[in-house]
C-alpha cells in the first residue's frame, strides 16, 4: 500500500518538451512510473523518451490516455493555467514542482480546485514516491529510497532527501515520501498527509519534516495529539534563522510569536513527538524508535 | 527584509505607498515629499504648519529612531531636513550601519479623534485575502495578536464575490465605530483588497489608520509589500525600485537570482534548498560555527548563478570557510560544482571548502571538484560534515 | 422523519422585521417552528412576535440562539450578503424566499457555498414545511398540509401549494413539501430532493413539478430511471407557452428543443414517472397509484 | 422577448450592442447609424461602398424579413432607406404587426474569411458564465445544436480565476484556427467574459463572429441582452430604452411591475406565481378556452399593482372573461380583491370573473369580491374551476 500514488497511476507531465521536463519524465519512467502521457501546446505528435505521446491539451491527453495523475513543469507564470486545465479535464491529482507561482493565482486554483473535488500537491514541491510501488512521481532522486514502512511528509524538497538518505543508510524503508511545498499556500497540508499515514495500513512510524514560518506544524500537533496512533518523528528547520528575514521559501518567514521553531517543537513534543534535535540525527533518532 | 530565490525584489516607500492608496481613492494626508532642506522648507509654508516631516527609508522603527518629527515652521522644516537627508538612519530594524535618506515625505498633521489598525494579507486557512482589522492602532499588530488577541478581527475574503456589505457592519461593530460609518468602512475595504488583489500585494497595511476630526478615515501610515512571484505582471513597479536602500551584497545576490540573506558569523553556507539551508545553518550553530549567510541557490541553477552565488558569499570579508551542502534533485551536481570552481578561478580565492554533495550527477560533480585542486575536504554524509566542521572549529 | 428540517431546527429569520418577514416569521411560529432569532442590521435589541430576539448580525445570533437554519427576506438586492453571511457565521441551510436576485450574485453565492459546505434552497423559492414535525420554514400556507408519506417537491410555489391542497383534500398527508424555486440558477434542484426522498424512509411516494425551461426535469427523469425505487408522479406547467417568450420565471423560457413541456414529459414518462394530465388532477392521479 | 415580473426590461439594438463590444476591445465593422435617407446617403459616401444596411429593430429574423440590405452606391443606400424608415418590419420574431425602424445601421461590408459562432450565457450545471463556440456561423445556434451537436464547444468561466490561456487554446483548436489567433482569441473571450459580467447580462453573442482576409476577428453581428434582476446596479443602461419596440400593453405592465406576455387567445388570466400561471393557462386550454395572456402578479403585490393588472388585461379587446386563480402564499386574498374592485370600477368593465382563490386571507378575499356585486363566479377547487369554464366554453 501507499497513500497517494500506486501501480495503477497513470502519469501525465505537464511541460514535457521542456529541459526539466522531459528530464524527470524520463527518471519516472526510468525509476518504474507508468508515464502515459505528456502535454505541451504545439508539441503534439512528438514522443518523448522512445515512448511517452506529447499531446497538445491535457484533455485530449486523458481522452487518450486515461491519465489521472499530473505532474506539473510549466514555468511560475504559466502554472495556474496548467493546474486549472489539468482540473478541468479531470485529474484527480495534481502535482506541481513549479516554484515561484504568484501567491494569489494559488489561490484562484485552490478555490477552484475545492470546487471540483480533485487534489492538489503543491506548488513547489518536489512530489511524491512510493518506492513499494515503483511510483515517482516528482524530481526527488529515486535510488535513495528503499521500499519500508516510514511515512515521509516534509515541507523541504532538499531536507526531504537528506532524511530519506539517512533511513535508507540504516536499512530503514520508506512506504511513502511526500514533499508538500514551501509556499504558505499549498493544496494539501501536514494534516492531510498525517490522516492518510495513520489509516494507510503499511505506514508505521511517520517523519515529519518542518520549518519556520507559519502554524502548519501546530496544526499537525493539534491533529496527530488527538487522532494519529503512531510514533511521529519531526525535525524543524530554522532554528538559527534570524526574526523577519525571510528565509527562501516564501512561507519561511519569522512573524510575531507563531513561527519560531522553539514554539513548533513545543507544541510538537506536547503532542507526544520525538523531536529530532540535529539534522544529521533524522536517521539515528528513528532507528532508535523502532529498536 | 525579504528576499526572494527569483530576484526581484521590490519594496517601496511610505510615500509610494501612499501615491498608490491615494489613486483606488484611500484618504491619505494632504503633503508632498522633498529632497533638501529648501524645498522642506517651502512645502511646509505652502501647506501650512503644524507639519510632519518623515524620512523615507526601507525600514520600520523609525520613530524611535528619530525618523519622524513634527515642524512648526519652515525654518524648523529646514533644519530637520538639514539633520535627515544624506544622513544614515539606524533603527531597530536597519541594523548598524542604518539607512541612507534621500527624501522626506512632509505632511500636515491630522486632527485624530481616534487610531485604528487595518492590514490585509494572505490566509492559508481560507486561502485568500484575509482583512486584519483592531481597534488598537499605531501598534506593532504582533505585539497585540500575543496580549490581546480579542482586539484583533479576521476577515477573510473571497476572491469571486468580493468583500461584502455584511463585512462591513461586523467591522464597524468590532471597531465600536458609529453605523453611519458602515459606508466609508465599505468603500475603504473594497478600496484595500481591489489594491491588494489588482497588484499582487503581499501586505498592505494602514497603521494606524485614523479618524480625523471631520469623521473621515485617513491612512496616517501606509506600508505596501509586492508579492515577488507575481512582479512580471507589473512591470511599472520597477519605477519604484531604490537600490540606495538595499544592502550592497544582498543586491548582488537578488540581481543573480539567488536568494540570499547576510548574517554576522564566519561560515559561507551554500546550499540548495530553503529547508536544507536553514537545516545547514542550525548544523554549524550546533558546533559553534556561525553562520556568514542564508543561501539557496534554488533548482535549476547554471553555472553562471552558482559562479554569482559564490563570488557573492567571497566577498564578504568576514568568510573564512566555505561550507557547500546540496541535494541534487532538479539542479545538477556537475553544473554546481563547475559553478564553483568558475567562481574561485575567477577571484583566486584559496578559502577552504567542506563539500557535502548527494543526488543527481553526484559522481561527476565529485571528480570536477576533485580535480580542481581547490582545498576541499569531502563528506558523504550530514554528520561527516558536522564531524569536518566541528574538528576545525573546536 | 423528514427531509432538510425537523423539530430539531432553530430557525434565525434574515430580514425580520421587515413587512413580509415579520408576518411569516410569526405564521411560522404558529405553525410550530422553533424560531430562534431574527436579523435586522440596526433593529438589534427589538423582540419580534413577543419572543424571537432580533440581533445585528448572523454571527451574533449564531453564537446567541444556536440558530442551524436561516430563512432570508430582504429585498433581492441584498440577497447575496444575507446569503454570504449567513453562510460566513455557519448556518448549514439557508432559504432564500427573495425573488429577483440577479444570476450573476447567484452564482457568486452558489460558488462560496460550494467550498464551505453549506445548502442553499433558492432563491425565488417557497421553502420547505414537514407537517409532522410541524416544521415550516417558509412562506407556504401552514393549514393546507396533512402529515403522511408524499414527498412533494417543486420549481413553483403557488402550483406546489395547489398540489398539497388536492392531495389534502383527498386525505394524503405530505412527508415534506420542498419548493426549489423558479430561477434558472438555484442552490438544490430537483435530483438533489429526489435523492434524499429516496432515502427517507417516510416518503412512500414523490410528486415533482416541474416546468417549461431548462433540463431540470430531464436531469430528474435520468436519475429516477437510475436510482429511485419509490413511485413518482409528476406535473410539468407550460404545455400551452409559446417559443421564446419568458413566462415569469427567469428560467422559464423555452429555447430551441430542450425546454418544452413535451419532452420534459416524455423524459419523464420514460423513467417510468405518471403523468399527471391536468393541473385539477395531482390528488386524484396520487389517489389513484396509492390504491 | 422577455419580461420580468420586476417590469424593469431593458432591451438593446444591434448597434448599441456593437458599440458596448467596441469600448471593451472587440472589433467592429466600420460604420454608424442613420435616422433618415439623407443621413444614409451621406454616410455610405463616407464610409464609401460596398456597405450593408441595417434596420434596427428589437426582433432578429430580419435578414429573412428584408431588413438587412447590401448598398452599392449613396443613391442605392438613399433608397433603402425611404423603403426602411418608418416601416414595420415584420419578421418571423415580430408577430404580424411588425416592429417600427427608426434607426439603420451602416456599415462598411467586410471581406470574410470565415464565419464562427460565439455567445455567453449562464449554465446552470457550472453555477457560471459559459461560453458558447462553434465553428458554424450565421445559423441559429439551436438549429446547429438540434443537428450537429458536435459543433458546439461550451467553456465554463470559474468566476474567480476568469477565463483560462488553456481555454483559448482548445476553442483555437475546436474551431481549427491557427495558432496564431491563441492571442487574439484569448482577449476577445476575456472581453466577452468581462462584459458579461460587469454589466450584469443573459447574453452576449456574436454571430457571425468573422475572419476577415486581414486575419482580423471581428463581430458581424451584436446581440446582448441584460438581466433585468440586476437593472437597479446599471442605471445608465436606462439611456438604451426604446418605448418604440415594445408591444402597448407589455410595455404598460412593464411600467406596472408584473410578468405580462399578450397571448392570442380571450380569456384574460390572473393568477400568482409563474407555475400557476401557466398551469392555469394549459387548463383553460384543455377545455377549449384560449388564454388571452400570461399573467403573473408576483408575490408582493399592492392593491394598486393588482389594479394596474387587471386593468391591462382589460384593455386587450379580445378579452370576453376574467380568470382569476390565486394561491395566497406572501400575496394575501384581501389585497388581491380590492385590486380588482378597483380596476373594475374605475374602468367600468361588466365582464363576468371566474374566481378561485385560496390561502391567505381567504376569507376577506372572497367577502369582498363577494359584496363587489361584481358578476362573480367561485371555485373552490382548481376542478371546479375547470368545471365552470367548460361550462362556459362548451
Amino acid at each position: 500500500m501507499s497513500i497517494f500514488v500506486n501501480n495503477k497511476t497513470r502519469l501525465l507531465v505537464q511541460g514535457i518538451t521542456g529541459r526539466e521536463g522531459g528530464f524527470h519524465a524520463e527518471q519516472c519512467l526510468t525509476y518504474g512510473t507508468n508515464v502515459v502521457a505528456g502535454v505541451t501546446p504545439g508539441k503534439g505528435g512528438h514522443i518523448v523518451a522512445g515512448k511517452i505521446p506529447v499531446f497538445e491539451s491535457v484533455h485530449q491527453a486523458v481522452n487518450e490516455t486515461g491519465a489521472n495523475v499530473s505532474l506539473i513543469f510549466v514555468p511560475a507564470p504559466f502554472a495556474q493555467d496548467a493546474m486549472l486545465e489539468a482540473v478541468d479535464a479531470g485529474i484527480e491529482l495534481i502535482i506541481c514542482i513549479a516554484e515561484g507561482v504568484p501567491i494569489l493565482d494559488s489561490a484562484k486554483t485552490l478555490n477552484f480546485i475545492s470546487k471540483q473535488g480533485a487534489r492538489l500537491l503543491g506548488p513547489n514541491c518536489p512530489g511524491i514516491i512510493s518506492p513499494a510501488e515503483r511510483c515517482k512521481v516528482g524530481i526527488m532522486p529515486g535510488y535513495i529510497h528503499l521500499p519500508g514502512t516510514v511515512g515521509v511528509v516534509s515541507r523541504s524538497g532538499t531536507l526531504s532527501y537528506e532524511a530519506v538518505s539517512q533511513l535508507t543508510a540504516l536499512d530503514i524503508g520508506q512506504s511513502t515520501c511526500v514533499g508538500i511545498g514551501g509556499d504558505p499556500l499549498i493544496g494539501t497540508d501536514f494534516v492531510d498527509v498525517l490522516k492518510l499515514f495513520n489509516q494507510d495500513p503499511e505506514t508505521e512510524l511517520i517523519v515529519l519534516i518542518g520549518e519556520i514560518g507559519g502554524n502548519m506544524e501546530q496544526d499537525a500537533a493539534r491533529y496527530i495529539k488527538e487522532y494519529v496512533t503512531k510514533p511521529v518523528a519531526a525535525f524543524i528547520a530554522g532554528a538559527t534563522a534570524p526574526t523577519g528575514k525571510r528565509m527562501g521559501h516564501a512561507g519561511a518567514i519569522i512573524t510575531g510569536s507563531d513561527g519560531t521553531a522553539a514554539e513548533k517543537k513545543s507544541a510538537l513534543e506536547t503532542a507526544g513527538v520525538v523531536i529530532i534535535p540535529s539534522p544529521g540525527e533524522i536517521g539515528i533518532t528513528v532507528k532508535n524508535m523502532i529498536d | 527584509m525579504r528576499f526572494s530565490a527569483r530576484g526581484n525584489v521590490i519594496k517601496i516607500h511610505e510615500y509610494q505607498a501612499k501615491e498608490l492608496m491615494s489613486r483606488y481613492g484611500i484618504q491619505i494626508p494632504e503633503g508632498d515629499t522633498a529632497s533638501d532642506p529648501e524645498q522642506t522648507a517651502l512645502l511646509i509654508s505652502h501647506l501650512g504648519p503644524p507639519t510632519i516631516v518623515k524620512a523615507q527609508i526601507h525600514a520600520g522603527g523609525r520613530g524611535i529612531g528619530g525618523g519622524i518629527k513634527f515642524a512648526n515652521s519652515p525654518e524648523e522644516g529646514r533644519g530637520i531636513a538639514e539633520g535627515l537627508i544624506g544622513s544614515h538612519l539606524i533603527t531597530n530594524q536597519t541594523g548598524a550601519q542604518g539607512a541612507i535618506v534621500h527624501k522626506l515625505l512632509v505632511e500636515k498633521t491630522v486632527a485624530i479623534k481616534r487610531e485604528m489598525y487595518l492590514a490585509c494579507v494572505i490566509d492559508r486557512s481560507s486561502q485568500g485575502p484575509l482583512l486584519i482589522v483592531s481597534p488598537t492602532g499605531g501598534m506593532d499588530i504582533e505585539k497585540i495578536a500575543a496580549t490581546q488577541p480579542e482586539k484583533i478581527l479576521r476577515v477573510p475574503i473571497d476572491l469571486g464575490a468580493g468583500f461584502q456589505p455584511y463585512q462591513s457592519r461586523n467591522i464597524c461593530r468590532f471597531l465600536n465605530l458609529d453605523p453611519k460609518f458602515i459606508r466609508a468602512i465599505f468603500d475603504l475595504m473594497t478600496s484595500v483588497c481591489g489594491l491588494f488583489i489588482e497588484n499582487d500585494c503581499s501586505l498592505v497595511e494602514i497603521n494606524p489608520l485614523v479618524l480625523d476630526e471631520r469623521d473621515c478615515l485617513i491612512a496616517l501610515d501606509a506600508k505596501i509589500d509586492f508579492d515577488d512571484d507575481a512582479l512580471f505582471r507589473h512591470m511599472r513597479l520597477s519605477n519604484f525600485r531604490d537600490a540606495s536602500q538595499q544592502e550592497e551584497l544582498e543586491r548582488q545576490a537578488t540581481e543573480a537570482g539567488v536568494a540570499y540573506v547576510k548574517l554576522d558569523g564566519t561560515v559561507g553556507c551554500l546550499v540548495n534548498g530553503a529547508g536544507l539551508a536553514m537545516a545547514t545553518m542550525d548544523l554549524a550553530h550546533g558546533v559553534g560555527a556561525e553562520p556568514a549567510n542564508f543561501l539557496d541557490v534554488g533548482g535549476s541553477a547554471t553555472i553562471e548563478k552558482i559562479a554569482a552565488a559564490v563570488k557573492i558569499m567571497l566577498s564578504d570579508t568576514n568568510v573564512t570557510i566555505i561550507l557547500v551542502n546540496i541535494f541534487g534533485g532538479i539542479l545538477r551536481c556537475d553544473i554546481l560544482a563547475e559553478g564553483i570552481v568558475k567562481a574561485f578561478r575567477d577571484i583566486g580565492s584559496t578559502l577552504p571548502l567542506v563539500v557535502r554533495m548527494s543526488g543527481t550527477n553526484v559522481e561527476a560533480g565529485t571528480r570536477i571538484l576533485f580535480e580542481s585542486k581547490l582545498d576541499v575536504s569531502f563528506a558523504s554524509t550530514l554528520r561527516e560534515l558536522e564531524g569536518i566542521l566541528s574538528a576545525k572549529y573546536a
